[in-house]
């Protein structure tokens, strides 16, 4: 007991673990129900309706499904690797969210000095890419240890796409790296933060665009999503890598291909979009309402819907929702609350972004030939991210002198 | 702004450049082309010398010698050599002659060599020795006039072995090059020596501290005796004097250029230059000094002889070059340096023009150099025979010739000299009886008398123009050279010498006086003139000339008489006191029969082939053996690996940790 | 605060070199020897950084570090390219079974 | 019992698990994994060292990449466990036991080893690490750095030849 007290870090961080954890496992879940609506609209059709008003219970019903099904092993598997291999690559992907900042660095919160995210890394950058470096093995090792053709392929297949293209995603970071000279993401955000003419953001997308488009190829890439999903391309492998998972463990694969999705989303958004930096000037003091007010519209949308279009349960279920809606925005309304909520505010929607762009791609574009792929990888994108990366150099050295 | 003085290297360099151009591109060139080569390089080199000349007089006496050094050359500790350049008068004199008699021989080969194969080649080496020859004169310090010293060697053994086809030439070449050597090998000692008591080798350091130093007792033998020694058995080498002078008649294989410009004007006389260079040393070690004046003597009388029966024409000019240079050493031996200096100059004005004269006979015989077999020639080739007739006077010391004035000196400084010597005195008069005698014998039995050739197998013609110029202007000089020295037996002041007393006064204070004394004496004009005509010089020279005519005009038959009268000492002499066969039964037998049976069968072939052999059969051996460790399982080679691992970690933390 | 004795590190450095040069020698599998040497190279390397963090301010200790570690990825590419050609000529990946090279 | 000495004890043990695991398991890929625990165990003791970026780079490069490489070429050779043959004499009888002293020796001596006195807090260094290491690597080291850059080079060329010419 003295030892914890003797420590108070530990406490404040297991808290924050739990919180971040709930929310990071519900956002995957209704990051599921996110997609399949908004593919679905894509192809003109609805997508989830029935579990839950508008699907919303859909993600819930997954879950339990996936828990009831049987747990199929392969004889021939390798027991432990193929039972360590979903554990890896889930733990490995929700470990990245640690180092995300949600806000500022320092706000109060109960008149404690807080930091909203887990731990404030000086290499913070370094230390993502290090455990998403990682995340290989996840992929690999499954695809080997189910011992079979298919998984094999798609493993094999995954890991050198995802090693190349680690490559190019690295150098086209380094190039912001350079701008702002520090691997803290912090800094890294408080950097852009000004605006030319007093309008236009201090963002590194603006100098860096090369380099963000690099960056978000490559990430496409590095989460194995469309159309870069070559290790699970069901045409040709069925089901890639975990083609013989069932059950949770399969869906822990699923859980964390979408968490590398919200990973890789908010570092674009810290990165390039500036974090939880607001994109208006500081002098419009009206945008510390727009969290609540949004909210609270959202809330009056939903009201309006409920009362007009939902019957039966569904009906209860959408008041729930719309009271919490309207409780948040209030809240968020409160002065106390307002500055709390800003940077994690802006921040969750530039993610949001960024995930609708995901799912938008996926709903879009056809899927690579794997020489296609390979080629696209290293005679174009390594170049080109290779280039900025020495013109920024050259810019920034020019600068300095 | 002397221009030449503070580019001294522009001497050397520019025959070193012409020897390049010829020898890289010569081959193909047409002779016109080659000879506008060499000769153009030669020719500027005589401006540059004239150029020097004019400007060093011009010089402050307090500048001089005059030493410029360019490039550092070898830096060893404290010895140190720089490619230095030093000139005084001595040297501008070495110059005009080395340059000058240079200049015309270039000429007179254009001529002599333009029926030659490997022409290109000739002029190559010729004005490679040019190079050779200016560097040892013009260098600063001993070992940089050692290279030219060994250079001119090198030079001399190619030329003499230019006929190369010829074995009788290549021998010549390798007896030539291999007898120097021995000389050599005294000098490189001399100058270890004269570096490790003077620490350093630039003249002026070894003159400014031998001057210090006492003069030694002629009874013992100090540290400048020995040095001077040394040096003077190089001299000997490079010089052919007694006993090492077997190479230079054998020299006569070479073309007659080479034999006028190395073996007779410049590079033998390079042992007296040295000498006379490194007087101060001399005229501190007296003892040093008496043996070069006895073997200059000795050379002189015994050479003399030899040539007296001498059938082959350049055999005959050969040896009597080795008796004048025996009467230069005795020159220097007595201390009369500018007598020996100046004897040097006359001589090669008349000893070039004797040989150029021959090689034109040769040339007019077409190849014949046998006397026996001309003879009459007196119509036929009059330039030849009148310039030749002039030598003869000028080196059979004739008064009011150049050769007449030079040996006087030398003969009057043996005789009240300050190192005078009566013996050593009279064997130089003898061996300047036996000079005229011989020389006058070459004369008759060439251009007198019937003619004992075959009218018409052989056709006798005179040379053309580029070999009769030198030919003419060397005879002028041989004629008037003595002139620059003449006034001291006219009573007036030596030019000659006082021009070089600067060089020779610094440290030599009795030799100084000596000179002072012949310079400037007492007695007036006239009955000067009276002694000097009935110098001893003279009269000797009479003598010879009559005898010469008494057996080869007025009485032709009695040289054989006389030969079959005394006919062991004939024999003896003709075949010059069998030196030759004594070296080769004494020397190279021995060392031949040493070197093939201990040397090379018993040390090469046994102890050095067999330890090599031994140690590769050894390793080969070892690694048979070895090589089994190769098991090709890397797995003990990884285990090699950590048993050395180990071994190193004990041996360094263990061992080492103990120790701590 | 608490503090640890850099001996700790060393000796930990040296348990695992240990361990790397007994892999070394033990293993037949041409590619868990370079893993072998993959060992040793680390425990060498966390040695470095021990070192580094005594000497405290000058950080020359990472500099080795960082070229030790730019040395086994090279090492690494080169030495299973080879491996995959030692396969493909001799179908066998025990070491002592790629054995023509002797005597 | 302080907080770090039982981080450092944890991942201490975990190395050396790691490394016995790597040597005695017969499936290639599980001596990988062994060695990837080794290697992020590593890691951490950087971090308790202070050296962050040390730490960073070792996983990304050696647990992210030469490791990833490791496991590639394994899966690619679908290499089955390994042979336990004996055809080395020499390694089966003086391998085992030099090994084993070695490795006893070697403890000794770093135990003794004067510096080993030192005690270091893990904490961060102080200043910028990062920077002072980027200092040095391109200000003093700037020769080597580029040497390494060649040495790259040359082993990615040797790689490609070596792949190229049996596909």
């Amino acid at each position: 007991m003295e030892f914890v007290a003797q420590h108070p870090v530990l406490v404040v961080s297991l808290v924050k673990i739990v919180v971040l954890l709930l929310l990071l496992m519900t956002a995957l879940a209704y990051l599921t129900w996110f997609e399949r609506k908004v593919v679905a609209r894509i192809q003109a059709r609805i997508g989830p309706l029935y579990v839950g008003a508008h699907g919303l219970l859909q993600p819930l019903a997954d879950g339990v499904k996936f828990l009831f099904k049987e747990d199929v092993t392969p004889p021939a598997s390798d027991r432990f690797v193929y039972v360590l291999a979903p554990f890896l690559a889930l733990s490995l992907a929700m470990a990245t969210i640690a180092l995300i900042p949600f806000g500022p660095a320092t706000i109060m919160i109960l008149g404690v000095p807080t930091h909203l995210a887990i731990a404030d890394v000086s290499l913070g950058l370094l230390f993502l890419f290090a455990i998403t470096s990682m995340g290989v093995y996840g992929v690999a090792l499954a695809g080997w240890s189910s011992n079979s053709k298919y998984p094999l392929l798609g493993g094999l297949r995954s890991s050198a796409q995802m090693v190349s293209y680690e490559v190019s995603l690295t150098l086209s970071v380094v190039g912001v790296v350079l701008l702002s000279g520090t691997l803290n993401f912090n800094e890294l955000i408080t950097n852009q933060s000004g605006y030319w003419y007093h309008i236009i953001p201090h963002w590194n997308v603006i100098p860096q665009l090369i380099g963000f488009f690099c960056y978000f190829i490559a990430a496409i890439a590095e989460t194995n999503r469309v159309p870069f999903d070559l290790p699970e391309a069901e045409t040709e492998l069925v089901a890639g890598f975990h083609t013989e998972y069932s059950s949770f463990k399969f869906a822990m694969f699923f859980m964390a291909e979408y968490a590398n999705m919200i990973t890789v989303s908010c570092l674009a958004a810290i990165l390039f979009f500036g974090g939880w930096l607001s994109p208006f000037p500081d002098r419009w003091t009206w945008q510390l309402y727009l969290p609540g007010a949004g909210l609270v519209l959202g809330a009056i949308w939903l009201a309006y819907d409920t009362a007009m279009k939902q019957r039966g349960i569904a009906r209860i279920q959408l008041a729930v929702v719309t009271a919490l809606a309207l409780i948040l925005g209030v809240a968020c309304l409160i002065p106390a609350v307002m500055p709390i909520v800003q940077g994690p505010f802006w921040f969750l929607l530039k993610v949001l972004c960024f995930l609708f762009f995901y799912v938008w791609t996926r709903g879009t574009l056809p899927r690579f030939r794997y020489d296609q792929l390979m080629d696209f990888g290293w005679k174009f994108l390594l170049p080109v991210s290779l280039a900025n990366l020495v013109v920024t150099a050259f810019v920034v050295t020019v600068r300095n002198r | 702004m002397p221009i030449i003085l503070n580019n001294l290297w522009i001497i050397p360099l520019l025959p070193l450049a012409g020897a390049a151009v010829n020898g890289l591109l010569g081959k193909q060139w047409p002779q016109s082309r080659v000879n506008a080569v060499g000769i153009s390089s030669v020719s500027l080199t005589f401006l540059a010398v004239i150029e020097l000349a004019r400007e060093f007089l011009a010089l402050p006496a307090d500048q001089i010698p005059w030493v410029r050094s360019y490039a550092p050359w070898m830096v060893a500790g404290n010895f140190r050599a720089d490619f230095n350049f030093q000139v005084d008068q001595l040297t501008l004199v070495m110059l005009g002659v080395v340059a000058g008699v240079g200049l015309l021989i270039h000429i007179y080969s254009t001529g002599y060599m333009a029926h030659e194969g490997g022409y290109y080649r000739f002029f190559s080496y010729l004005n490679l020795f040019m190079f050779f020859m200016l560097t040892l004169v013009m260098a600063g310090n001993l070992v940089l006039m050692f290279v030219g010293w060994e250079g001119v060697g090198l030079c001399s053994y190619l030329l003499i072995g230019f006929w190369f086809l010829r074995k009788s030439a290549a021998d010549a070449g390798k007896k030539a090059f291999i007898v120097t050597r021995i000389g050599d090998v005294g000098f490189t000692i001399g100058i270890l020596l004269v570096f490790w008591t003077f620490g350093s080798v630039n003249f002026s350091e070894i003159f400014k501290q031998a001057s210090g130093m006492p003069i030694e007792s002629v009874s013992q033998i100090g540290t400048l005796t020995t040095i001077c020694l040394l040096l003077f058995a190089g001299a000997i080498g490079k010089s052919a004097q007694l006993p090492l002078y077997v190479w230079l008649p054998d020299a006569m294989e070479g073309p007659t250029p080479v034999s006028a410009l190395i073996h007779a004007a410049t590079m033998v006389t390079a042992g007296v230059y040295m000498v006379a260079r490194m007087h101060i040393l001399y005229s501190h070690a007296p003892l040093a000094m008496l043996v070069v004046a006895i073997v200059g003597a000795v050379t002189a009388f015994y050479s003399a002889t030899i040539g007296l029966v001498q059938t082959d024409i350049k055999k005959v000019l050969a040896y009597s070059t080795v008796s004048q240079l025996g009467y230069m050493f005795l020159g220097c031996g007595v201390g009369a340096y500018a007598a020996g200096i100046f004897h040097l100059m006359t001589h090669a004005f008349f000893k070039g023009l004797l040989f150029l004269a021959a090689g034109s006979v040769i040339h007019a015989m077409g190849g014949e150099q046998d006397m026996r077999n001309m003879g009459g020639l007196r119509k036929k080739i009059p330039i030849t025979y009148w310039t030749m007739f002039a030598a003869t006077l000028a080196i059979a010391g004739v008064p009011l010739f150049s050769g007449f004035f030079s040996k006087e000196a030398i003969l009057d400084a043996a005789k009240d000299g300050p190192y005078a010597n009566l013996y050593l005195w009279t064997l130089g008069i003898l061996g300047a009886l036996l000079t005229a005698f011989y020389m006058f014998r070459l004369l008759f039995l060439t251009f007198f008398g019937e003619q004992r050739y075959d009218e018409h197998k052989v056709h006798v013609h005179e040379s053309p123009k580029n070999m009769t110029v030198p030919l003419i202007l060397l005879a002028i000089l041989a004629v008037g050279g003595g002139w620059f020295a003449a006034p001291t037996m006219l009573g007036g002041p030596n030019h000659f010498e006082n021009f070089l007393r600067p060089v020779f006064e610094t440290g030599a204070p009795a030799a100084a006086s000596a000179l002072a004394e012949n310079a400037g004496g007492p007695e007036t004009g006239g009955n000067a003139l009276l002694k000097s005509l009935a110098a001893p010089g003279v009269i000797v020279a009479l003598i010879g000339f009559l005898t010469a005519w008494w057996f080869y005009i007025r009485r032709p038959d009695l040289p054989k008489k006389l030969a079959q009268i005394m006919h062991g000492l004939y024999e003896l002499v003709l075949n010059k006191y069998y030196v030759d066969e004594v070296y080769l039964a004494l020397i190279v037998r021995p060392l031949l029969w040493l070197s093939t049976n201990v040397f090379w069968h018993a040390v090469d072939e046994r102890v050095i082939d067999g330890a090599v052999n031994g140690v590769g059969r050894g390793a080969r051996e070892l690694g048979g053996e070895l090589r089994q460790v190769q098991s090709g399982n890397a797995r003990s080679y990884a285990t090699w690996v950590v048993i050395g691992a180990v071994g190193v970690t004990v041996l360094v933390l263990g061992v080492w940790g103990m120790v701590r | 605060m608490s503090e640890i004795p850099i001996s700790y590190f060393l000796v930990l450095s040296a348990i695992l070199f240990g361990l790397g040069v007994l892999a070394f020698v033990f293993k037949r599998n041409i590619i868990t020897i370079f893993m072998a040497i993959e060992l040793m190279l680390n425990a060498v390397n966390l040695a470095f950084v021990a070192f580094d963090r005594a000497h405290g301010a000058a950080h020359d200790g990472w500099v080795f570090v960082f070229f030790v570690i730019v040395v086994a990825a090279t090492e690494a590419a080169v030495g299973l390219a080879i491996a995959i050609t030692v396969v493909h000529n001799r179908q066998s990946l025990n070491i002592e079974r790629v054995n023509l090279l002797k005597f | 019992m302080t907080l770090p000495l039982i981080l450092f004890f944890v991942f201490a043990g975990l190395a050396v698990l790691g490394a016995l695991l790597m040597i005695f398991l017969r499936e290639p890929i599980h001596s990988a994994l062994a060695l990837i625990l080794v290697m992020v165990a590593l890691a951490a003791l950087y971090l308790l060292l202070g050296a962050e970026f040390i730490a960073a780079v070792q996983i990304i490069v050696y647990a992210g990449a030469v490791m990833v490489l490791f496991v590639f070429v394994i899966m690619l050779l679908n290499a089955g466990e390994e042979e336990r043959t004996n055809l080395s004499k020499l390694a089966h009888y003086v391998g085992w036991p030099l090994g084993i002293f070695l490795t006893v020796e070697l403890v000794y001596w770093m135990s003794r080893a004067t510096i080993g006195a030192r005690v270091t807090t893990p904490t961060i260094a102080p200043g910028d690490p990062t920077r002072d290491l980027s200092m040095l690597l391109f200000k003093s080291y700037l020769f080597p750095f580029e040497i390494t850059s060649i040495l790259i080079l040359i082993a990615l060329l040797g790689a490609l030849v070596l792949a190229k010419r049996d596909s």
